[in-house]
């Protein structure tokens, strides 16, 4: 006897709610932990120290400008992987998902060996005068090569799952492969890149060893949040907790206004013609 | 699943080692010394940064003797009431500069590392080394303008061996460890700031004669030899 | 021949050849799985067939098979598809959806709003504009497509089902408009509904098994089918003449009464439509409420499944086998064709 | 003119495949630069060498568990936050994710305060007999804590998309919510799940810097790959680029036998009636 | 009453009563959007009125309104739906789509595509049985969506338009089951097509936007409608009686000559129906083929659109201004009514 709200079906069983809340609870608790053992008292000097907020600016704008860069990359290459059919297509995607397991140090080095002065492509940038180690253009790069198989995954699994039967009605409507991708296939798979996005930001926020490794530690130029508070670490756990909380607040903030979870109605594969079986409300 | 660290295995006994990043090479070799002068005896190494394993301690990991890379986070341990007795110096350490076996920027003095255009990689203040490099700019009167400040002395090394960094300045350990990927150039100025190396039984240990043991093995001759060629200089 | 198609799709045991004149449209009549979808697939470039070769003024819309690769994406094919399910996009609003089209073939914004509101108040969807797709009926959605197919002003109109969903206010009312927007425009429109065949195409194709087994001006295929499905459609008879103030006159002289579809202005061509079932035989001519009583000579009689069916030149009619033996009828026999004028519909032709 | 080599439609516009190569691009290369630096000669050896193979071992049997773990508990979570509407709602998905942005090491802390022996549940654990800290369980832990949003973001996503029209198709069948869930809700929302699975396979495979802090690093206990990695940099950055190269090999492995990008046809929210423009091949 | 329903749904302007009886068939007409499938929805537990009442045997499906929350989820409510979209599970193929319901009630597997396997026959699927539900057509789809919901011999069948898309062969053959199936069952019927309604229900309810403007047997609210909706339905004249071997003798002893929809027994109850508009009007006998001629006196005259409908008794005729004028029929003149077999159909009652 469930009790929907809104006038749609619904049904979720009892038990799905009880592991949810076991779930959840193993998310939280550790979440609580941490807030009961700020310490007060010295939290307000230490977030609003100059470093601090140095670090956390930094912090927003790089993972502001790799998120961009995610989504400018990862949207053709999540297209390319769900609605291609070319020879390699499963190497390509294989490819393209391993910055999710490699460990950020290695990912770091592998920019490095990439991009840097003595990379592969390090002489090239070198005499185009372009010098990316120990830049902001280095945190970037590293942010983004982390966090991009985040948005290509999520994208891919929502466009397969819408599948492109509008895409096909677009088409025959006469609209170019680019305005069905502008006017109907993102829109339809909103939701996905919306998630794909948040995924990225927060994989970009929390970013730390592929940064320290490519990009190096500078106050203001490449020391991001989280390598503040792994040297705050250094001095004092405490601290560092204290300013994660910093990051927290900050990362609720952001997601909490840009990821609505946007609403059922008007999302993806819903067919136009309803059987009167699904309210929007 | 694996049993938890700590505790007896095999009927013998398990002394667990707590030890500073740095000093993986010397101490494997001499678990492995300890470990067949005392038959019946296994040592467990668990190696990270010292403020990583003094934070593990002080949250109840089971550790019988702590190895740190610096006196602060022995002390910090200590406050807590979390070692047993004093902890003893077992090797120390200085920093040099270390370049690309090229040497593209030509250093040849800790001077040197403040010329325009040399991109100087340091470890941050908040660490060991960092603090160390602070007390040689102050010592010297030089102030560096580094283009990073590191967490720990193997960014700095990765930076320099990468060919990113003109120089950097690290352990003569590291400097060793690195063989001829890096050239090394000794300054005298280095004396100023030397670093030392503590070790202590845990207080919450459950074998405290083990953990004795292995202290005395490793601040005895033997083992001062072992870490003598890993670079570290004697306290 | 402006518009040929030849394509074969193994998977769907489809193998169809077709042309189209220009102006002409086309009905597509067969069973349920005939290939009647697949078909506006394949033209609309949906589908790929394995081979085949379609045209349309001379451009080539496809041409495959050995060694051959030429593939024009669907929306440079200058068709537009009204598909079987409405698919409706359900993140824009309907007055979007409708103006998608127009839209996507560079008109301006607000041209196509307008554009896509005068569709949607001929299919009598107007006060729909603001809602969203989730929010509307099967048969709102149905008109709406419709409107949203029509907006594109195609070369070639490919229509599947378009009155099905329907009611029996709005099914008439979008009947005529589709007349209105076919004339002399090449269309393929899909159907299972003679009426709808013989009012809106010019000829008709009958799709069985992904073969075409019937081809031909409607009213011959309507009037002889060979084929076992056409045979179940009704065997209509179809006169063609000029439209009078109360019905039509036929070439032959003869008029005939009957109820005009549309309003209709007498002096143009029409055709008289009744189904042979609504045609009683008479000996003698009697006096009684229908207005058309026809002096014919019978030409033939056949078994129609449990009736007769009585041919008498172009007209038919179907009588039980017991009024056949009741009446003697027997070809050269002089009897009268009575039909009321309730039951003959005058379409302009 | 494209040319689709199935029967479907699939029109991508050509500068999107022209984006995403260059997206394709900044992951290969920094991949190609590392796999160019290996020490082949060095390589056999060193990933061979016994400490290796046991911290590859535990790695897989970690992240198995882990993934599993994360899919127990991701599920439900993502079910309750797609289809449920209750108060709370939204700041729950807030929560949920902020493991995403906490850098690792602070969220070894976080489970450290609450499942340590001085944390908030410590105490009861202890009493019960329960040691967490500091053993494979709790590599287990820090693994499924900071992959769980991964799963539950991803599926969120695939179940918002997909709608609720085929459940409530089933619930008028008689079905009750379980067997909807296990017949139709999962079963459509499966490219969700397996990349939402893939991606926190690769995230527990990945993991280092909450493991060390909570678990610590002890051979065959809680030293997994990542760590071992790092450890082998401490003396030689190019060893720990060849234990990587491992760690990708075993990803791909993985990753590709069980993520095959399932096949459009069968998938999530196309309608039963086909308007006969999708094909399936 | 052993159903009952109120619901009021403010957004869709929906307010409707409702009762069934238990084996009682209801149809359901309307325009499109005026809240048919709505209805249905409700009825089945996907909508969630704002207020309202709903009970079965006994049994509440929901009490809403100012602090009542009752609510019976949809799969303990008893009921089946058919959608106005056929809504296969993509995933399972047609056979498992079609054994999904009995599966859930917990028929074993094999049992249960045993039923599944009957069921398709039944809709003359049998052969799609492996298939996937995208590889069906329209149609195909259209008859395994009502495989699937008949399998589930729910206590109330609830079916929208279940004879859209399907062709001319198929939809009678789909109309003949449902009329075995739903005899002796509670079941509300949405359709388009008044023959359906005729030959399906018990009873008709018309709904005009959201509201119920006509509720009564099916005969006599096809014979007599009051709401602008029903009028434009065929006034179809219904006689009972008792079926012979070449029609229908009516209670009054008329002897009907018609076509029997089914196979039916001489002897059985049936109702012979014939559209007005089928109806010929005569002074006198005269001898012709149709085999109905009935004397009757004119009761009533009345214009219907632009025919004149004569009434004598329960019978009616549809007959032109000019052919009134031209016999003089008035109220009180005795006239022949003649009908051609071929337009009678004689249903079991
Ligand atoms: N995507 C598909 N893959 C494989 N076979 C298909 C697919 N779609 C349809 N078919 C099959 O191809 C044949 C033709 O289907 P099509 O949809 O063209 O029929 P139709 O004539 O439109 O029928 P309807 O009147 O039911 O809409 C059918 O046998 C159908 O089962
Ligand atoms: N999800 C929805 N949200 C809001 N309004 C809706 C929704 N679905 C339908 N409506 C509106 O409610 C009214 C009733 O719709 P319903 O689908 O019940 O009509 P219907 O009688 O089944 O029509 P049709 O014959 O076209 O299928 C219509 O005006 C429709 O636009
Ligand atoms: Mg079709
Ligand atoms: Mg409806």
């Amino acid at each position: 006897m469930g009790r929907p709200r809104g006038n749609a079906y619904s049904g979720i069983p009892r038990w799905v709610v009880a592991v949810a809340a076991v779930g959840a609870l193993l998310v939280l608790l550790p979440l609580a932990a941490m807030v009961a053992r700020v310490n007060w008292p010295q939290f307000i000097p230490l977030v609003t120290s100059e470093s601090s907020l140095t670090a956390l600016g930094l912090s927003l704008r790089t993972a502001t400008a790799s998120t961009a860069l995610c989504v400018l990359f990862g949207v053709p290459l999540a297209l390319v992987l769900a609605r291609g059919d070319f020879p390699g297509q499963r190497l390509l995607r294989a490819f393209v998902l391993l910055p999710l397991v490699l460990p950020p140090v290695v990912g770091g080095l592998a920019l490095l060996y990439a991009f840097g002065r003595q990379g592969l492509l390090g002489r090239s940038l070198e005499i185009a005068g372009l010098q990316i180690a120990f830049s902001t253009t280095a945190v970037v790069l590293a942010q983004t090569f982390v966090a991009l198989p985040f948005l290509v995954v999520s994208l891919e699994g929502a466009l397969r799952s819408a599948g492109s039967r509008y895409e096909a009605v677009a088409a025959t409507l006469g609209a170019r492969p680019t305005t069905v991708l502008r006017r109907v296939t993102l829109p339809l798979v909103l939701p996905g890149l919306a998630s794909g996005a948040v995924l990225s930001f927060a994989r970009c926020l929390g970013e730390f060893g592929a940064t320290l490794t490519f990009a190096g530690s500078l106050q203001g130029v490449t020391r991001t949040l989280p390598l503040e508070i792994y040297l705050q670490r250094e001095a004092d756990a405490d601290a560092a907790v204290a300013l994660s909380l910093l990051l927290v607040v900050v990362a609720v903030v952001v997601v909490g206004l840009s990821y609505r979870g946007p609403a059922p109605a008007g999302t993806g594969s819903r067919p136009a013609r309803s059987a009167g079986g699904q309210g929007t409300a | 699943g694996g049993a938890s660290g700590g505790g007896a295995a095999g009927g013998g006994t398990t002394v667990s080692v707590f030890a500073a990043a740095s000093l993986k090479a010397p101490f494997t070799q001499l678990a492995e010394q300890f470990e067949a002068d005392n038959p019946g005896t296994t040592v467990t190494l668990s190696f990270a940064g010292s403020s990583d394993l003094a934070t593990q301690i002080s949250q109840g990991a089971p550790a019988d003797v702590f190895a740190s890379a610096d006196t602060k986070n022995m002390a910090k341990l200590g406050d807590a009431g979390l070692v047993e007795g004093s902890p003893r110096a077992f090797a120390t350490n200085v920093l040099t500069i270390v370049v690309p076996p090229a040497n593209p920027a030509s250093i040849g003095s800790f001077a040197d590392l403040a010329n325009p255009g040399v991109k100087t990689v340091i470890c941050a203040a908040q660490v060991p080394c960092g603090a160390a490099a602070k007390t040689l700019e102050q010592g010297t009167g030089t102030t560096l303008q580094p283009v990073s400040e590191e967490s720990s002395v193997t960014d700095v090394l990765g930076k320099v061996v990468s060919g990113e960094a003109d120089a950097g300045l690290v352990y003569v350990t590291d400097a060793k460890a690195a063989g001829d990927k890096v050239r090394e150039i000794r300054f005298p100025e280095a004396a100023e700031a030397v670093n030392t190396y503590p070790i202590a039984a845990v207080r919450t240990s459950k074998n405290k004669d083990a953990a004795a043991a292995f202290i005395a093995a490793v601040t005895g001759s033997e083992g001062q030899q072992v870490l003598r060629g890993a670079g570290f200089g004697t306290p | 021949m402006t518009f040929t198609l030849d394509a074969v799709l193994a998977a769907r045991r489809f193998e169809v050849s077709l042309s189209l004149e220009p102006g002409e449209t086309v009905a597509v009549l067969g069973p349920n799985g005939a290939g009647k979808s697949t078909l506006l697939s394949v033209i609309a470039g949906l589908v790929r067939p394995d081979s085949g070769r379609a045209e349309v003024d001379g451009r080539v819309l496809f041409e495959l098979g050995a060694g051959m690769h030429t593939w024009t994406a669907p929306h440079r094919r200058g068709t537009a598809l009204l598909a079987q399910d409405p698919l409706l996009f359900p993140h824009l609003s309907v007055l979007e959806n409708v103006a998608f089209g127009p839209r996507s073939a560079g008109v301006p914004r607000k041209e196509a709003r307008d554009r896509a509101r005068h569709w949607l108040a001929e299919v009598d969807a107007g006060e729909l504009a603001g809602r969203r797709p989730g929010e509307l009926s099967g048969g709102q959605a149905q008109r709406v497509a419709a409107a949203r197919a029509l907006a594109v002003d195609p070369d070639v109109l490919l229509l599947d089902e378009p009155l099905s969903a329907l009611d029996i206010h709005a099914a008439p009312l979008l009947r005529r408009l589709l007349k209105r927007v076919l004339a002399g425009r090449r269309a393929v429109i899909v159907t299972h509904d003679v009426l709808d065949a013989y009012m809106l195409a010019d000829r008709v194709i009958v799709l069985e098994e992904g073969r075409i087994t019937e081809d031909g001006p409607t009213r011959d295929v309507l009037r002889r089918p060979r084929s076992r499905f056409a045979a179940g459609l009704a065997g209509l008879n179809l006169v063609p003449g000029t439209v009078t103030a109360g019905g039509l006159r036929s070439g032959d002289g003869l008029d005939f009464a009957g109820q005009h579809d549309d309003p209709l202005a007498p002096g143009q061509a029409g055709v008289a439509a009744f189904p042979p079932s609504a045609v009683s035989v008479f000996l003698d001519e009697a006096h009684g409420s229908p207005r058309n009583s026809f002096r014919v000579t019978v030409t033939d009689l056949e078994p129609h499944g449990d009736q007769i069916r009585v041919r008498a030149g172009e007209l038919s009619a179907d009588v039980t086998p017991a009024a056949s033996a009741d009446l003697g009828l027997a070809p050269g026999l002089e009897v009268y064709f009575v039909v009321k004028a309730a039951a003959v519909s005058i379409y302009p032709a």
